[in-house]
């Protein structure tokens, strides 16, 4: 068995309305940032699957995101296989 | 005496701020997000609501508005700053006010009467109190504060914690799976002030305890502290900031 | 209409508890309420959260919000002013909710795909917050003529109705309407259902000022019309001139007569026919018939009133509402919890009052009862805090109107729900009506869901359910009448098929709420509870918990104990007075008509009551049961049961008691 | 001027309570999934930033970042660049 890393990243869909993109498009003037536009919040869920081969860990990960993590009323989801614990950590403490 | 109450788009409990004012006697001014002028006033209240819905984190997006710079200025210059549920939560996001406050640990919105106690009665915020247990309401989703632990340890040596959640015997629910702590609070810490002691956070709700026809009057004593603070700030032609709250080095 | 919303109470109304789906259910439903409620900043007082069977598919959720009023500031939700600007202020309009409330109350989505789903809105209670206060501003400053919140039918419904009001028409320009997505057809943006959003008519002098409001709130708002004499709503895609008229090139894609669509629109004469398993409602005054099903099983009635505080629907709903903010604005005195909610009103001596009650379990049996009895319940909770009930709101949650048995049972519910009214003299002042409430499996229980806003002139009088102080007396009011069909102990111990449920005299019900205001008013009074879901024992038994004191109570029984205890027969309470008071009370019952008796006093840590007469053990040994001749409970017992029902039913986590009755009762120790 | 579209990360820091990680851990036997461990639930903002060039733009985000979408006190961040409008719809659309 092997252990896989993933990332699912679920945001508004298009044509939802989306509060919190825009309440960040609000506030943007007041931190004089002028050249940002079409902001969309969404939710960002990393996990660990264990499972003996990709495609295996990957069908557990759509399932849980179909029913679980994303609302498929208004939201859409996509899957991201990540590359060593998790991109944002290796990423945050390389930023320090 | 003024005292300003600020109302960032999607706050809701100022009106509940304006109320404990007006019954401490004391004439509240509406202070408007958009507007860096703060009038003359003595004091500023952030309040509680959900400033800019409280996207993204709550209490971030405020800290941008052009009132936080005046009032980030106000505090420099050792002006009274108190911070209600939302208003901690922007002034956490602002660096006033040390740590950052999570979402409660039960991931619920908390809503009903809890019990705070006074850490210390020679405080700027704490003056007027009794040191009994208060009991007042929580309400919000995003109240479980957090800093590290040696955040922490210094907080508590400089006496810059000034609430904690407490059980009805005044003993402190300090693990943050006690049923008396209600959002899981770090050592039960429900409200802070800053190294200076002119600027303070809280997350329970005393203004809206500040009569008797509401439960009890208990509220009162936190807001009349405020009141006695600034008039005594005031009094001394605005004195620039000084050690508000005396350090006892072996607490 | 110019009032500042001060509070929101919410019926919620599930299947089975203990179902995954049901779980997900309450939990979102609630987290929803909770999170818009709080946001907005009008606190959630009150509600109801009722579970049965029938909504197993089909959950209802019925929120009734109440604002404060200065006469100066109100407006109507018309278009007045031949000339005068149309402005839609607000989010943007989306393709969101396109068909919503009539193709999500109609159909079934059991078998789509999920994504498939019509678009559903996201609340936005930030926007909806600002939007409040714009419109406020907007009111208090006289730069509206009128003003209509967009709901179901979006664009359409809101400029038809006001138009029609008002005896106009609308020329709207559709260009003019901000879009949130591109290419939306025309007839998407007239009927999307985007939330957040009004419309308003301005004289063409006030419209800068309008838009700084909405600006300064950080609101989107646009012309996107102009109000006409002809009574017509004209839609025109190519914009419209300065003159008032279409723009040269400009196309009228559409013309209606506003009324057409409105008080014009056709009315529907649907068959109704009574169900063939219908049963009626016994006469008042039929002999009791011994449906004693429990005792005669040798059960503890202590047991069964333990059982029935511990249900899912009796227990205490403190998990609901500990996730609501029920404090901010400062004007709650009466928190959730314990019977109605009481707000003062700033400024004043006043409070008002306010409640939620349907009966959807009698209602299913018989419909006309089933509405008068949640009339004359939800009145009754306002009328024992001292309160004259002002009006009622009700929301009528019916199935398909098309079935004529659906269409019967709303046809019936009217009819009852008019005449408690009427017998009560309580106007109802508005309402909402939720139809089409089935699904694959059936339908829902009929559920007429009232609520009540009753005014309390100094709040210093207010009286709670709790008992208050030791050695208080005790007094039961009004009678019981046969029937446990639709009982809470019906639902637990099951009943005879022939059994009804208790019917209702609406004289004496209107008696009863006159005594007791009147028995307050005169300051008699210490504590006052109506007998409802459960029976007498269990609104004793929340007399006792709510208060910490027990009570040594002695009932004399003349038929069965299960009726007594457990029955649910209306226009009946309890009271607690100073002994002193006892005899003068009791006379005022009499001067009403109503029975009364003394039933024992208030004291120690037991809620015991002791049956006696020709229905208790006596009776009973002779037919050679062994039923208990006392209930005799300890009340921590009973809290702790009570306290942690809904819990357990849900299977969720719940903190300590956090009881808003410590922070101190201001009104309690009142009718000295 | 060109358009470039970024998706900005935020997890909570390693060892920072994760309420929202641990409700998806405890409900996972209910779906019964026993593969998955390690639930980080975290933030995805994507946003669209107008620039003369990449680095540029990467400025401007990386700046919101430290200051508006994350908290350093309890969250990391890391910044993706995204070809197209959005990775997520783009999937979603994919996956019909
Ligand atoms: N969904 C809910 N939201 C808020 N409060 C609720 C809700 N359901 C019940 N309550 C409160 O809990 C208490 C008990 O409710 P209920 O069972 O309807 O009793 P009663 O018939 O005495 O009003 C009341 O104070 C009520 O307002």
């Amino acid at each position: 068995m092997s252990e896989f890393r993933y990332a699912v990243n679920v945001l508004p869909k298009p044509g939802i309305l989306d509060p919190q993109g825009r309440a960040v498009e609000l506030s943007l003037p007041h931190l004089s940032v002028t050249t940002v536009s079409k902001v969309r919040v969404g939710r960002r869920v990393e996990l660990t699957v264990t499972a003996a081969a990709e495609p295996e860990a990957r069908a557990v990960v759509d399932g849980l995101a179909k029913e679980l993590l994303s609302n498929p009323l208004i939201e859409v989801y996509a899957i991201e296989l990540l590359e060593g614990t998790s991109s944002v950590t290796a990423a945050g403490a390389a930023a320090k | 005496m003024k005292i300003g109450v600020v109302t960032f788009p999607g706050s809701n409990s100022d009106v509940d701020s304006i109320n404990a004012l007006t019954v401490a006697g004391v004439e509240p001014v509406t202070l408007w997000h958009e507007s860096p002028e703060l009038g003359g006033v003595s004091a500023v209240i952030l309040p509680g609501g959900f400033a800019y819905g409280d996207y993204i984190r709550a209490g971030v997006i405020a800290r941008f508005s052009p009132v936080m710079g005046s009032v980030k200025d106000f505090a420099a210059s050792g002006g009274y700053v108190l911070g209600i549920c939302n208003g901690f939560q922007v002034l956490a996001e602002s660096g006033l006010v040390p740590g950052a406050l999570l979402r409660n640990r039960s991931l619920r919105f908390a809503g009903h009467l809890v019990n705070i106690k006074p850490e210390r009665l020679d405080s700027p915020f704490t003056r007027a109190a009794t040191g009994e247990p208060l009991r007042v309401p929580v309400a919000h989703g995003e109240g479980c504060y957090y800093a590290d632990d040696a955040t922490l340890d210094e907080l508590e040596r400089a006496g810059q914690v000034l609430f904690r959640y407490v059980h009805d015997d005044g003993t402190p629910a300090i693990d943050p799976d006690d049923k008396a702590n209600p959002n899981g609070s770090l050592r039960a810490i429900a409200g802070v002030c800053n190294a200076a002691g002119n600027v303070a956070g809280l997350m329970p709700h005393p203004e809206r305890m500040s009569e008797e026809v509401l439960g009890n009057g208990g509220g009162m004593q936190l807001i009349k502290s405020l009141v006695e603070s600034a008039a005594e700030w005031e009094k001394a032609g605005r004195p620039a900031p000084q050690l508000r709250i005396k350090v006892e080095a072996a607490r | 209409m110019g009032a500042r919303p001060i509070a929101v109470l919410d019926a919620l109304r599930f299947g089975d508890p203990a179902d995954p789906h049901t779980r997900h259910l309450v939990d979102g439903i609630v987290r929803g309420v909770g999170g818009y409620g709080n946001c907005v900043g009008v606190p959630t007082v009150g509600g109801e959260l009722v579970f049965d069977p029938s909504y197993q598919g089909n959950p209802l959720v019925n929120v009734m919000a109440i604002g404060l009023l200065e006469e100066r500031m109100l407006i109507l939700a018309e278009a007045p002013g031949p000339g005068n600007y149309v402005v839609l202020f607000g989010s943007t309009t989306g393709r969101d909710g396109i068909g919503g409330a009539s193709v999500l109350a109609s159909a079934t989505f059991q078998d789509q795909d999920p994504s498939k789903r019509p678009a559903v809105q996201v609340g936005d209670p930030f926007a909806e917050k600002l939007l409040i206060e714009a419109s406020l501003e907007l009111i208090d400053r006289r730069l509206v003529e009128g003003i209509q919140d967009l709901g179901a039918g979006g664009i359409s419904c809101a400029t038809s109705e006001s138009a029609d009001k008002a005896g106009t028409g609308i020329l709207l320009d559709l260009d003019a309407i901000p879009r949130r997505e591109p290419g939306m057809a025309p007839w998407e943006v007239m009927i999307s259902e985007s939330q957040e959003r009004m419309l308003a008519t301005c004289r063409p002098e006030n419209f800068e000022a309008v838009r700084e409001v909405c600006v300064r709130w950080g609101i989107p708002i646009a012309l996107v019309g102009l109000v006409t004499t002809d009574g017509d709503i004209a839609i025109v895609e190519g914009g419209i001139g300065p003159d008032g008229g279409p723009n040269p090139g400009a196309t009228e894609i559409a013309r209606i007569p506003a009324a057409a669509l409105t008080s014009d629109a056709i009315v529907h004469y649907r068959l109704a026919t009574p169900p063939t398993r219908h049963r009626q409602a016994p006469a008042p005054g039929i002999p009791l018939t011994a449906h004693d099903g429990l005792p005669e099983r040798g059960m503890d009635p202590a047991a069964v009133l333990a059982a029935l505080l511990g249900s899912p629907n009796l227990s205490s709903r403190r998990w609901v509402y500990e996730q609501y903010d029920s404090s901010v604005q400062s004007n709650t005195v009466e928190w959730p919890g314990h019977g109605a909610a009481v707000l003062r009103v700033k400024g004043t001596k006043k409070a008002l009052v306010a409640t939620t009650d349907g009966n959807q379990s009698v209602s299913a049996i018989d419909p006309h009862l089933g509405a008068q009895l949640s009339v004359a319940e939800a009145t009754r909770n306002v009328s024992i805090t001292g309160a004259r009930p002002l009006g009622i709101t009700n929301c009528l949650n019916y199935g398909n109107p098309e079935r004529p048995e659906a269409f019967w049972q709303l046809q019936e519910a009217v009819r009852g729900m008019a005449e408690a009214c009427r017998a009560l003299s309580v106007p109802v002042t508005g309402g909402n009506v939720s139809l089409y409430n089935e699904y694959p499996g059936g339908a829902i229980a009929p559920t007429p869901e009232i609520g009540v806003v009753g005014l309390l002139d100094d709040i210093a009088t207010l009286v709670r359910p709790p008992f208050t102080t030791e050695g208080d007396a005790v007094l039961l009011i009004g009678k019981s009448t046969p029937g446990m069909a639709g009982s809470a102990y019906a639902a637990l111990a099951g009943i005879s098929a022939e059994d009804s449920p208790p019917g209702i005299e609406l004289d004496r019900e209107a008696a009863l709420q006159s005594f007791i205001r009147e028995a307050i008013g005169r300051g008699l009074v210490a504590s006052a509870q109506d007998v409802s879901g459960g029976g007498l024992a269990v609104a004793l038994g929340e007399c006792c918990i709510w208060s910490g004191l027990g009570a040594k109570l002695r009932l004399g029984i003349l038929g069965s104990p299960a009726i007594e205890l457990f029955g649910e027969s209306p226009s009946r309470l309890v009271l607690s007075c100073r002994p002193r008071h006892a005899p003068a009370i009791e006379l005022l019952a009499r001067q009403f008509g109503l029975d009364s008796n003394v039933l024992g006093s208030v004291g120690g840590d037991r809620l015991s009551i002791e049956l006696t007469g020709m229905g208790a053990t006596g009776a009973a040994e002779e037919r050679g049961s062994r039923i208990a001749d006392a209930l005799d409970v300890s009340i921590a017992d009973l809290r702790h049961t009570w306290d942690h029902g809904l819990a357990r039913a849900l299977g969720v986590e719940q903190g300590p008691v956090h009881d808003a009755e410590a922070a101190g009762t201001a009104a309690s120790g009142k009718g000295n």
